[in-house]
Parts: structure tokens; C-alpha cells; sequence
């Protein structure tokens, strides 16, 4: 990950005059080696042990045949949910769709590392996260086909809407952990973001004001290589998991194509944070397989040779891999789970095309939780503008 | 001992001394709101009495600030934030704006945003640069924020009261250059509000009324903040010519409450606005919009602003001359006068 | 092959590519502006042809972009940022507020600042929330900035040439849903223009002039950017019921260009307001509010505001009924001629 | 420099459920030992060399007794108008003053290690370092006596204006040193900044930037131990010159009372910078001995003690016992720098009290540089009401 910026390939003139060093003109960036990831799964489908990751792995250490088959179902629903909406959005059905496609283990395995009582902030691309909270993935999609801006309720959950705006969440999430603290809760709360996010000035507060606080606050960084055009390079030159020490909190790479590996460091990490260790980072070092959204058109600025080689470390395939070779999983796993993937799928889309438009004066409603003057008055004014056609649309058929 | 005579920082004080012992979710934030008490010890004594647990002195980051706020009001807390000058809510401005203003209406009404966010404003000080801005305008303008401010003790303590009790965001101006001005408090004036809090319910009726400062017939002046003062003095020095001003105290910036800007005009058929900022697109602007929409056949004369120019708030040697004063006031009234 | 007919994109465009050429100092700076083009492709093959040292591919960071783009305007580059949508320029808030607009008056004139924001801005394109604001009353508000917006291809070429020689900062506001609408431009039209920039002098008459779109005796319609389009619809379709409607294109919103509503409205004696943005504290008041003031006994009906609602940019399914269109401009019209 | 917060002081319930870690809790924050300051003269005006300083030493190595009488005169110097200007402010004649009492050795130690192309972006603070450029210090009264908002012209001296917003200034500076790397010149660019700041998304976002591009930018964090009433655990928990590390950079800490060291360390990053090897960040471990600003009360948040236990780190001293006893300096040195230092005092106090006030109109000058059709109208406005007044003052002899 480490690179040179494009000032730093220019030659510049060495220092002259005043110079201690003149001539010992160095390399430019400080350059770090490629950090070893915290995998336990090769992408083979190996379970691999090894004396650096005996911490995180204790956590998975006697997961069970059924809890494995658990993640690759979640994995499994969750991309298909994702290409359903994919597939809706080129129907017209949704306005766009920011897919997941890749980073399922990142999600699953964090998100299954959870516990009930801890609260998520998720950044806009979070589905599998939200399959792990048990919000209906249906929900996601309101705001995606316009008819809201986040349709689900928060606490129902503990898991936050989605935060379109780069990075603001991971502040929400620091103060809803000083929250808990305060509360004398244990319970933990997780924040994602992505690998460009980590350049926003909120999310390097957060990380301040969870370590001054202490509060038991994750921060998740899914670097999916790219914030939308511009690869990771562009954000930072060194490992981003290496952030956090300069706050003063532990920062981990896992492979976040190994679902088990991220959910073990992400319980590590959830845990330390509930014992009242505070904050840590995880970045967990995945790629995003598709287009940036359904308007992206990745062509434009990555080769293929790229998407291939990570399409060889699968998330998806790598667990199945394993369940096979382990014989934790048959065939009949295997066929009902394609099944329930399509029951699911139907279910998405007709849950999707039935979903009304919001009604018109929605416009006006929860603009303020105790009434707004203003609010009242334009609200009347437009109710006495639609009402001013004949074929005035009813309050829900509008478009 | 109902009744004090209380500076308006020390009414704020001691409202934020209230809110904190009705209710346990309140908490204050902010930079050297602590053992300093804040620059202007607004917050004196209150991390001693409450702890630091409750009276929170943060890292020096405004977007922080107010984005950990919002955290701990979806974990049910009531922050009061205090920016240390007006300058310096900028930073903070894309949590105001992208965050704290729409977090209600994203989640379809089941998140509140019970958050106020304390900005001591306006010039006339001598400060340096960044010290004597007056943003207002900035935060009325957009929806999902409540932008008010006090002109004297009673409404000071008053308002802080509703507005904590607000399950909306406020934007709590405070007149800085008035501070240490006294006023009486009546701390049970309001039994209903002082009642220890019950969430969720609107309290807004009267944070968001305009008062008439004085009667008069002539003219109405409309302000808010640190120019009501200005103005009830440019109507005591009219009084003297046999001019009656009507001084309405606006109290709030959003929502506005042109009924009452409105009764009043349709009475005195005249209108000026006045306030320290900048007239282009200030408050004023709106006001003379609705109000010569509504009032179209009752104005006798177009409504006038008084306020800041163009430029940026001019060193401290110069804004006597900038912020309107008592004859810039009376300038405008004549000039609309003699329509 | 002087005159060509481009779509508004691809004027800015090959604006920002004229300005690479004539001048050295010309940077483009923002998110996916190099290999991408910008998502809306705005900066398309410039990143090729000029290199990677003159269009850059910046972290995300817009508080970071803006506030680099100050240092290198103190090094001498005239930097053009790109914010990538209206509801991302918050976060570069401060610094464009704090910094950028007041660093030629904090030195004295001494030091000057010519960069340019670019800001994709307004609704109708179907997107999510932040992708469809109009905030720039928030930067009309603020000395020391100017604010434009152009509605056509020739005016958004020839704009953005004159906003990158100003030395002053401009806020440029690019109607995104007008992104494909094709216009004739004539690249040659303002040769004094053209020709290789003379840093430092006076280029902004133009930008700043309001122009006629449509001319008409009834009333007048003021609007900028988008909301142009929509005028010039509605002032077809009032003529085939006999009202004869001017359409004044504002261009700039800071300075905006009073003389020419002005003008217009002491022929028509009518005028309505058209914009996107909220419409209290929107450009609208402060037209209102000073057209009424110049034109008190020439006006016949008070001045009339369409635009946006005082609530959160709806979900895209509703945005059709919140955004001003022919039906509610038109409705402002018979409003304004029923007085 | 680590602290436990508030929160982590709190005993919270340990994990439960879930916890592969059941009883296994720890004290709460990660703590870091204090690091070692860079450091070549001892309080007590020893020269001290270790191997771990020797990268910065070569530096100093062969300094002149000249060239060390000079950095003397400048803190002497520097504190004298210091003392100046705080007076001048309790008589009236300033509206504000921000004194540097105790900062002598941070400012004129980085300040002489910049070259006069290298360009310097201040705080409020820097009246040492504008003393380094060459900038008339009656030039920096004029905003704390309210007459201009920044009195000086940057680039006469390559000295930015004083930036008051917390942090915006690094990003100039990180900007400013784009262009210089663009242009291939071999200045560098030094930003300064205090503890407090160290928490803005602001500098972040300049760590991040400047990391990127490799830009030269020195960043220079005097940390005071204060802002204002915070103290420095309350923006970070572990040392500031580590947040370097995690955006790629080194950091290093310095002694801020020791004029050598500071320095030192300043020309090593410096060269580092022009060698195109990037950023690097220093932060210079000093205390603000006097009040924040003359309108602050600092009885109110710390004790006299911590004062007295730096005066015995009193840059000014340590120098003179040093110059003394490697008989660098003489008697009549030290009496004519006395003279010199009441010389400026008497200056500085004419020039402060016969400083006019602007002309009226200054209102409206330089709020554009091309002009403006409201500000033109206003202006106009402005003076017929003006002269509208019988008695109406003349230009610059208003209050
Ligand atoms: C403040 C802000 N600036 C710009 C954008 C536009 N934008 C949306 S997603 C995106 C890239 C995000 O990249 P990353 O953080 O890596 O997350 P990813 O999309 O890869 O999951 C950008 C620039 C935004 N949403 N918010
Ligand atoms: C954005 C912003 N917030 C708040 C302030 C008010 N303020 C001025 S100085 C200061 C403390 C700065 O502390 P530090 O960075 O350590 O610098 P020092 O004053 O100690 O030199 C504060 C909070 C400001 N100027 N700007
Ligand atoms: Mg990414
Ligand atoms: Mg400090």
C-alpha cells in the first residue's frame, strides 16, 4: 500500500547550501513493509494457526460445524440479495444500488461478532451487516428507490441508517460509546468506514475523542482498495490499521476475505472495548468486486487483471472450501441453500415493486419533532395548491 | 427569593443549573467549559457541582463536538454544547447541517435530535477576528434547526429551559456583548416548565414567540438579541421627537413569528429591521419579503433593514461605525418616515 | 468551426481545458477528477492531456481540498476544486468561510485568492439525499465570496473562463440536471477574453450582468441556473393565454445584478421569484426585499417566491412536487397579476 | 502524557456472555512510557550528546559562539517585546495580547533554522518566529490593538498572516508546499500549531495531504500543555509526535526549552523536506508560562506549582549558563543587550500609541480584490450617511 505521490516521482533538486547532508539524497516517502493480515482461512480454504493470530484466534477457537454453516449461509443470502438489487436498480425499480459484492466476509464476519446490545453506525454500503442485526433487507432499499431516506427504525436493531456523507458516522458512533460508558453499559458499539473515509477530518476526530474518552468504540475501515476512482494510494501511504497507534489504540489488518479471521479479531476487538480497553481499529483488506454504485463504471479507471486476481480469494468460495473439505456441510445444505437464495430474491423483488410511493405531504412531515411554524404554514399552502387541480392525484398515487 | 436580578450569562448559568439537576440525561459540552467555566463562565461552577461526567470538557474540535452530541442524544442524552465564539462553529457546520438538522426527518420521526448548541454572538466587544460574527442566517435558512436568541435575563433563562426541553436541535445565540447585563428573573414564572422534564413533548409555544418590547404606533422595529437594546433606546430618543416606535423583540430566527411582526405592522404600517448581521440575505430580508407580502396594502413605506455591510466584520477600531447603532437606527426610521 | 453546440458539461469542460492552456498556474483539484473525469465527467481527458500534476486526484477530504487550494493560490496556482455533489461542500465550510473569503481583506489587499469551487448543485436527477441541494444562499450570505450560476452552454463556458481570472473567489454553481441540455457556444465571442490571461485585472463585468432570456411587458421572472429552463417554459405557455412574461437570467447571486431586475421590473411592475433552494432566507428574500425597497411605488403586487419547501430535501419519489415547476411558477404569475 | 479519561476511570462492568476472556480485565487505556525528549542542553545549561541525538547534533555541531549569542538576543529580544506588548496591553492600548512567555527557545530555534525562501505559516503565537523573518514586531500589534486583521505582507518576509481559527493554517501550509514541490524548488514550508490544535479534522486532513503528495511541510506543534484551560490529556493520550507515524511520517519530540535542540531537530526536517522526502512533524515539548491571553485567568485551572517547576526550565537561563560558562559571551554582551532590549521596548511602545486608526471607509476596502456591485452600493451608502452628520468626523480621526 505504500506508495510514491506523483510530487514525489518528480526529481526535485537536493538541498544546497545550509545542508549537513547535501548529496545524501535519499528515497523519497518512507516506504513500510506489506503487513501480514490476520487470516485463518487461506484462500484455499486452509484453516491456517500461527503464533501472531493465536490472540484473535482464541475467539473462533471451538466454533461449531453449525455456526460455520451459518456464516456461509448469511454470506451466500447476502450476495444474493445484493444482485436482486442490482438487478432491480437496471429495472428501474431502484434509483441506484452501492453493491457489496466482495466484501461479504468483512460484513458477515463482524457483524456476526456483535452481540444484541451493541449498536452499529454503518456508512451506505452495509447490507450484510444489516442481515446480521436482523433488519429485513427489504428496508435497505427504500431510500435506494426514493421513497425515503432511511427506512428503518434505528433502535428496533441498534442499528443505525445509513450515513451517506463520508466519514460523519464514526463521530456518532464515538459519541453514542461515550454514551454507553457513561451508562456504565458493557455493551460495545461498532462503527464502519471505508478506505477513502479515513482521509475525512471527522473521522480523525473520532478517533481522538473515543481515545481521550476511552470509549468502547470499533472502528471498522473496509479497504475495499477503492474510493470510487481513486485506489487506496490516494489517501494514504502507509497501511491505514497503522492510524491508530499515533491515538494511542491498537490497529489490526485482517483479511477481510476471511470471514472467520474477521470475525475473530472483530470479537477481540468488540471485547476489549467492553472490558473498558476503548477503542481499537480494524481494517480489514478486501476489494470491491463491482462498480462503485449502479452508476460507476469501474472501466474507466481499473483493469480487469485486478478484479481476477481477488476473484481468486472469494470470500464466499473459500468458507465453502473448507465446510467441504472439513465435511461440515452436504450437498443438501448446499441445494436448499440455493432455495432459500431465490425465495429470497422473489421475496426482494416483490416486496420492492409493491412499495408505494411515499404520500405527498410526507414532504413536510418529521421536518421537526415539536412543530415549526413555517412548516405548518407551507404545509397548508401547498395541501391548498394540490387541492387547486381537478385531477388533483390522490395523497400516495403521485407519479 | 423567586425574583433575581441577573446578569444574562448568569441566568444562562444558572438555567443550565436547572436543566442539570431536572435531568440526569442533560449534559454539557464543550472547550473549557470545565474548571474555567467556559470564556465568558457561562458554565461556572457547574463541572465542580455536576462532575465531569456531565460538564464535559472535549478535545478542541468543533465538528467532534457536535458530532459526538448527536451520538449521545441517540443514546437518550440532552447536549448542550457551547462553541466557544461564533467564529468557530464553521467546523462543526457540516454535523449542523448534514446531520444534526435531518437525523428526525431521515428516520421518519423515530430518532430525536434533542441537542443545543450554545453560540455566544455578535460584535461590539473589540475582539479580534473570528470573535464578533453574527451567522444566524446561516442556520435559519435550513430546515430541521430552531435558531433563536435572548435579549435579557428572564428570556435568557427561560428560553435555555425550552430549549433543552426541545426535542428538536436549537441553535442558541447568545448576545455576547450583553452578558453583563442585568435583568429580573422570575425562576417560577413558568411552573409548567420548571416541572421536572417530561420528553417529547413541545415546549416550543413560547421559545418561539415574539414579545413587544414597547407599544408604539408609528413604526415598528423589529430585532432580536443584542440590537433590542439598540433599539428600545432609538425608540426612547423618538419618543422625544413625538415619534412612536413599537419594539418587537423577535426571540427567534426560525421559525419567525410574522403573526406578530405582521399584527403589529398592520398597526403602524412601517417597518424596519435591524440586526448586527449582514443585511444582504440576513434575517432582515426574509422579513421584509413576507411581511410586504402580507401586508402589501398596510405598508406605507417599503420595509427597511438596517444592519452589517458587505465585508468581512471589520477590525475592532472600526465596528462602532459597522453595527448599527442608535443614529443609523433612527436614520432609517426617518427615511422611512418620509414615505 | 467557432460556434459549436455543446451540452453544459462538456462546455465547462472544454472551459477548464482553455484555461489549462493559457495559463500554467490552472490546477484542477477533487475527488475521481483525474481517470474518472469527475462522476459527471466534467473534468473528462484533461487529467490525459494535462498531466497529474495539474489535475489532481485529491484524498476525501473537501475541508483538505479547499484548504490546500488556499496554500497553492498563496504559491501563485489558480486552483479550480470540484466538490462532488452540493451536500459534500459542507465540510470545506469553514475554510471557505473563515479563510477563503476573508484572506485578501485579512492582508490587506496584499494577497488575493483565485480559486474556484465548482459545485454540481440542485435536485431532479433522481438521487439520494445530499446529492440534490441548493445552498448557496449559505455562500451569497458571505462577504468575500462571489456566487454564480450559469443556465446555458455559452454562459457555463464563458463563466467559468471569467470566474478562473477573477481574483476573487467564486462559488461556481453547476445546474447538474441541465448537465446534457445542448446549447450553441461560441468560443471566439469574447476574444479579450480569450486571449492569454492578464492575472489581476478585472474580468468579472460579465459574469456578474444579469441577462434578459425572454423579453415580455407583464411581469417579470427572475431565476438562475436551473430554474431558468423552467421560466422560459412557463413564459411560452402564459403567452398562449395573452400574458407576456420577461425572463431575466440572474447568472450571479453574488453580486447580484439589481439594476437589471430593477429595470425589468419598473416596465412590468410584477415580479416572481424562482428558485430551487428554500425559499425562506433564499436569494429570493433579499430580491424581494431590496426590489421592493427600490421600486416601492412601481411595483403592483409584492414580490413572489417560488422555491423549495422550509423541510429536508424529500426522497427522489417526491422531489417532482417539491421543486418549483411550469404548474407552480404559474400559479405565482396569476397570484401576482390578480393584485 | 498518558492519562486515564474521565470515562476509563469509571469501573465498568466486565464482558460478559460471549467472552472467551471472562475475568480477564485490564486497566483500561494502553499506556506508553514517556518518551525521550531530544535534548542538547540541560536546564542547567549543559552540552549533552548521546548517540540517539547525534542524527539531530550534526546539525549544530560546529556552531559559532556568534551564531549562539545571536539565538540568545533573539529570545532576549523576543521577550522583551513580549513583556512589552502585555503591558501595552493592560494600559489600554491593545485590545488583546497572547503572550509567548516560555516559548523563546521553540520560536527561535525553528525559526532561525528556516531559510529565508522557506515560507512559514504562524499561529497567533509566532512572535518569535516573525522575529526570526524579519517582521517589524509593531507590525503584529495591529490586530490585537483592532486597527487591521493581519499588518504585515506575507510575502515580504515569506510570513503568512496569524491564522486564528484553530488549524486551518496547516492546510495553507501543506498547500503552499504542493506548489513549491510543483514549481521543483527546494524550499520548504514549516506550519505551526499547539496542542489544542493537534485535535482539528484539519490538521488531519493536512497529515493526510502533505503524506500523499509528499509535500515539504515541516509541521511544528509547540505543545504548551495547555489550550487554554485543557490540558494536554484532554486531545490525546499518548505523546503527539507519534500521530506522525500512523500518516506515514516520523515525528519526533524536542525539547521546547532548548534553543540547540529545537534548532537542530528544525534544519534536520527541514533538509528532509528539500531532499523531497516529505513531511515530518516536531513537536516541541514547552510551557506557556504566562495566561493564555491577557484575558485569561489561569488561577482558574492550574497551580502555581507547575509554573514554578518550569521556570527552572527557563529557556533564557539555560542559554545565558551555557554562554557563560564556555565563555562564549561577556559582560558588556549581556549590558548592551540589556540596552538593545529597553531600546525596543521604547519603540515598540511609540510606535503602538502613535499607530492611527483606520479610515472610516476601510470598512469596505479589500473585501474583493476585483469589486463588487453591493459592496460598491453599500460603500457609497455609507458615506453620504456619513456625511449627513453636521459633525461628521474626518477620515481616520473616527473614535
Ligand atoms: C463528504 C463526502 N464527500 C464525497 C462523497 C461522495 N462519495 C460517495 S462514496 C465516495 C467514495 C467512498 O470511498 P470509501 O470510503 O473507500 O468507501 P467505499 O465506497 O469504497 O465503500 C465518495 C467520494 C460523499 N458521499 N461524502
Ligand atoms: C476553531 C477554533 N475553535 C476555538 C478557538 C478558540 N481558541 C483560541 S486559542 C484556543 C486554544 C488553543 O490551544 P493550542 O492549540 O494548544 O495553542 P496555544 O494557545 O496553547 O498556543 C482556543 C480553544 C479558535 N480560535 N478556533
Ligand atoms: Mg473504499
Ligand atoms: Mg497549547
Amino acid at each position: 500500500m505504500t506508495v510514491e505521490s506523483t510530487a514525489a516521482r518528480k526529481p526535485r533538486r537536493s538541498s544546497t547550501g545550509g545542508s549537513k547532508r547535501a548529496g545524501a539524497k535519499k528515497a523519497a516517502p518512507q516506504k513500510s513493509t506489506e503487513p501480514e493480515l490476520v487470516q485463518l482461512l487461506t484462500p484455499e480454504g486452509k484453516r491456517v494457526k500461527s503464533a501472531k493470530t493465536a490472540e484473535y484466534e482464541a475467539y473462533v477457537a471451538d466454533i461449531t460445524a453449525e455456526e460455520l454453516r451459518g456464516l456461509y449461509r448469511d454470506m451466500v443470502l447476502t450476495r444474493r440479495f445484493d444482485a436482486e438489487a442490482t438487478a432491480l436498480q437496471r429495472q428501474g425499480e431502484l434509483g441506484l444500488w452501492a453493491s457489496l459484492l466482495g466484501q461479504e466476509a468483512a460484513q458477515i464476519g463482524s457483524g456476526r461478532a456483535t452481540r444484541d446490545d451493541d449498536y452499529v453506525f454503518p456508512t451506505y454500503r452495509e447490507h450484510g451487516v444489516a442481515w446480521c442485526r436482523g433488519v429485513d433487507p427489504t428496508n435497505l432499499l427504500g431510500m435506494f428507490r426514493g421513497v425515503n431516506n432511511g427506512g428503518w427504525d434505528p433502535n428496533s436493531n441498534n442499528f443505525h441508517l445509513y450515513t451517506i456523507v463520508i466519514g460523519s458516522q464514526t463521530l456518532h458512533a464515538t459519541g453514542y460509546a461515550m454514551g454507553v460508558a457513561k451508562d456504565g453499559a458493557d455493551s460495545a458499539v461498532i462503527a464502519y468506514f471505508g478506505d477513502g473515509a479515513s482521509s475525512q477530518g471527522d473521522v480523525a476526530e473520532s478517533f481522538t475523542f473515543s481515545a481521550v474518552y476511552n470509549a468502547p468504540v470499533v472502528f471498522f475501515c473496509q479497504n475495499n482498495q477503492w474510493a470510487i476512482s481513486e485506489p487506496t494510494e490516494k489517501q494514504t501511504r502507509v497501511p491505514l490499521y497503522q492510524r491508530a497507534q499515533g491515538y494511542g489504540f491498537p490497529g489490526v489488518r485482517v483479511d477481510g476475505n476471511d470471514v472467520l479471521a474477521v470475525l475473530a479479531v472483530t470479537k477481540w476487538a468488540l471485547e476489549r472495548a467492553r472490558d473498558g480497553e476503548g477503542p481499537a481499529l480494524i481494517e480489514a483488506f478486501t476489494y470491491r468486486m463491482g462498480a462503485h454504485t449502479t452508476s460507476d463504471d469501474p472501466s474507466k479507471y481499473r483493469s480487469d487483471d485486478e478484479r481476477v486476481a481477488w476473484e481468486a480469494k472469494d470470500p464466499i468460495l473459500r468458507l465453502r472450501a473448507y465446510l467441504e473439505s472439513e465435511g461440515h456441510a452436504n450437498e443438501s445444505f448446499f441445494s436448499e441453500l440455493d432455495d432459500e437464495s431465490e425465495a429470497l430474491g422473489k421475496r426482494v423483488r416483490e416486496v420492492v415493486r409493491a412499495m408505494p410511493d411515499p404520500d405527498l405531504m410526507a414532504i413536510f412531515e418529521n421536518a421537526y419533532a415539536d412543530g415549526h411554524a413555517l412548516v405548518d404554514e407551507e404545509r397548508a399552502q401547498f395541501a391548498a395548491y394540490q387541492a387547486s387541480f381537478a385531477d388533483a392525484p390522490a395523497a400516495g398515487e403521485v407519479k | 427569593m423567586a425574583v433575581q436580578k441577573l446578569p444574562i450569562a448568569r441566568a444562562i448559568n444558572e438555567s443550565l443549573r436547572t436543566a442539570l439537576e431536572n435531568d440526569p440525561k442533560v449534559l454539557i459540552m464543550g472547550e473549557d467549559v470545565g474548571k474555567l467555566g467556559g470564556v465568558f463562565r457561562v458554565t461556572d461552577g457547574l463541572q465542580k457541582d455536576f462532575g465531569e461526567d456531565r460538564v464535559i470538557d472535549t478535545p478542541l474540535a468543533e465538528s467532534g463536538i457536535v458530532g459526538t452530541a448527536i451520538g449521545l442524544a441517540l443514546r437518550g442524552y440532552r447536549p448542550v454544547v457551547e462553541i466557544q465564539f461564533d467564529g468557530f462553529v464553521f467546523p462543526a457546520y457540516d454535523q449542523i447541517v448534514t446531520q444534526l438538522a435531518k437525523m428526525h426527518a431521515r428516520a421518519l420521526g423515530k430518532i430525536k435530535m434533542p441537542v443545543v448548541v450554545r453560540i455566544p454572538y455578535g460584535g461590539g466587544i473589540g475582539a479580534v477576528e473570528h470573535h464578533s460574527e453574527s451567522p444566524e442566517a446561516l442556520f435559519a435558512h435550513v430546515a430541521g434547526l430552531k435558531v433563536v436568541s435572548p435579549s435579557n435575563s428572564a428570556d435568557a433563562y427561560w428560553m435555555m429551559q425550552q430549549a433543552i426541553q426541545s426535542d428538536d436541535p436549537v441553535i442558541f445565540f447568545e448576545p455576547k456583548r450583553r452578558y453583563w447585563d442585568k435583568g429580573e428573573v422570575d425562576k417560577e414564572a413558568f411552573p409548567e416548565l420548571s416541572a421536572s422534564l417530561e420528553q417529547g413533548r413541545s415546549r416550543s409555544a413560547l421559545l418561539h414567540k415574539a414579545a413587544v418590547a414597547r407599544e408604539g404606533s408609528d413604526l415598528t422595529l423589529v430585532a432580536y438579541g443584542p440590537m433590542v437594546k439598540v433599539c428600545l433606546e432609538a425608540a426612547a430618543a423618538a419618543e422625544e421627537e413625538g415619534k412612536s416606535l413599537e419594539v418587537l423583540d423577535l426571540r427567534s430566527m426560525s421559525p419567525i413569528d410574522f403573526d406578530a411582526v405582521q399584527a403589529s405592522v398592520e398597526k403602524t404600517g412601517r417597518l424596519v429591521v435591524v440586526h448586527e448581521a449582514p443585511v444582504f440575505l440576513g434575517t432582515g430580508a426574509e422579513i421584509a419579503a413576507r411581511i410586504t407580502e402580507r401586508c402589501f396594502y398596510h405598508l406605507e413605506a417599503p420595509v427597511l433593514r438596517v444592519g452589517g455591510y458587505h465585508a468581512p466584520y471589520p477590525p475592532a477600531r472600526l465596528e462602532e461605525e459597522y453595527l448599527p447603532g442608535l443614529d443609523r437606527v433612527l436614520d432609517a426610521v426617518d427615511r422611512s418616515l418620509a414615505y
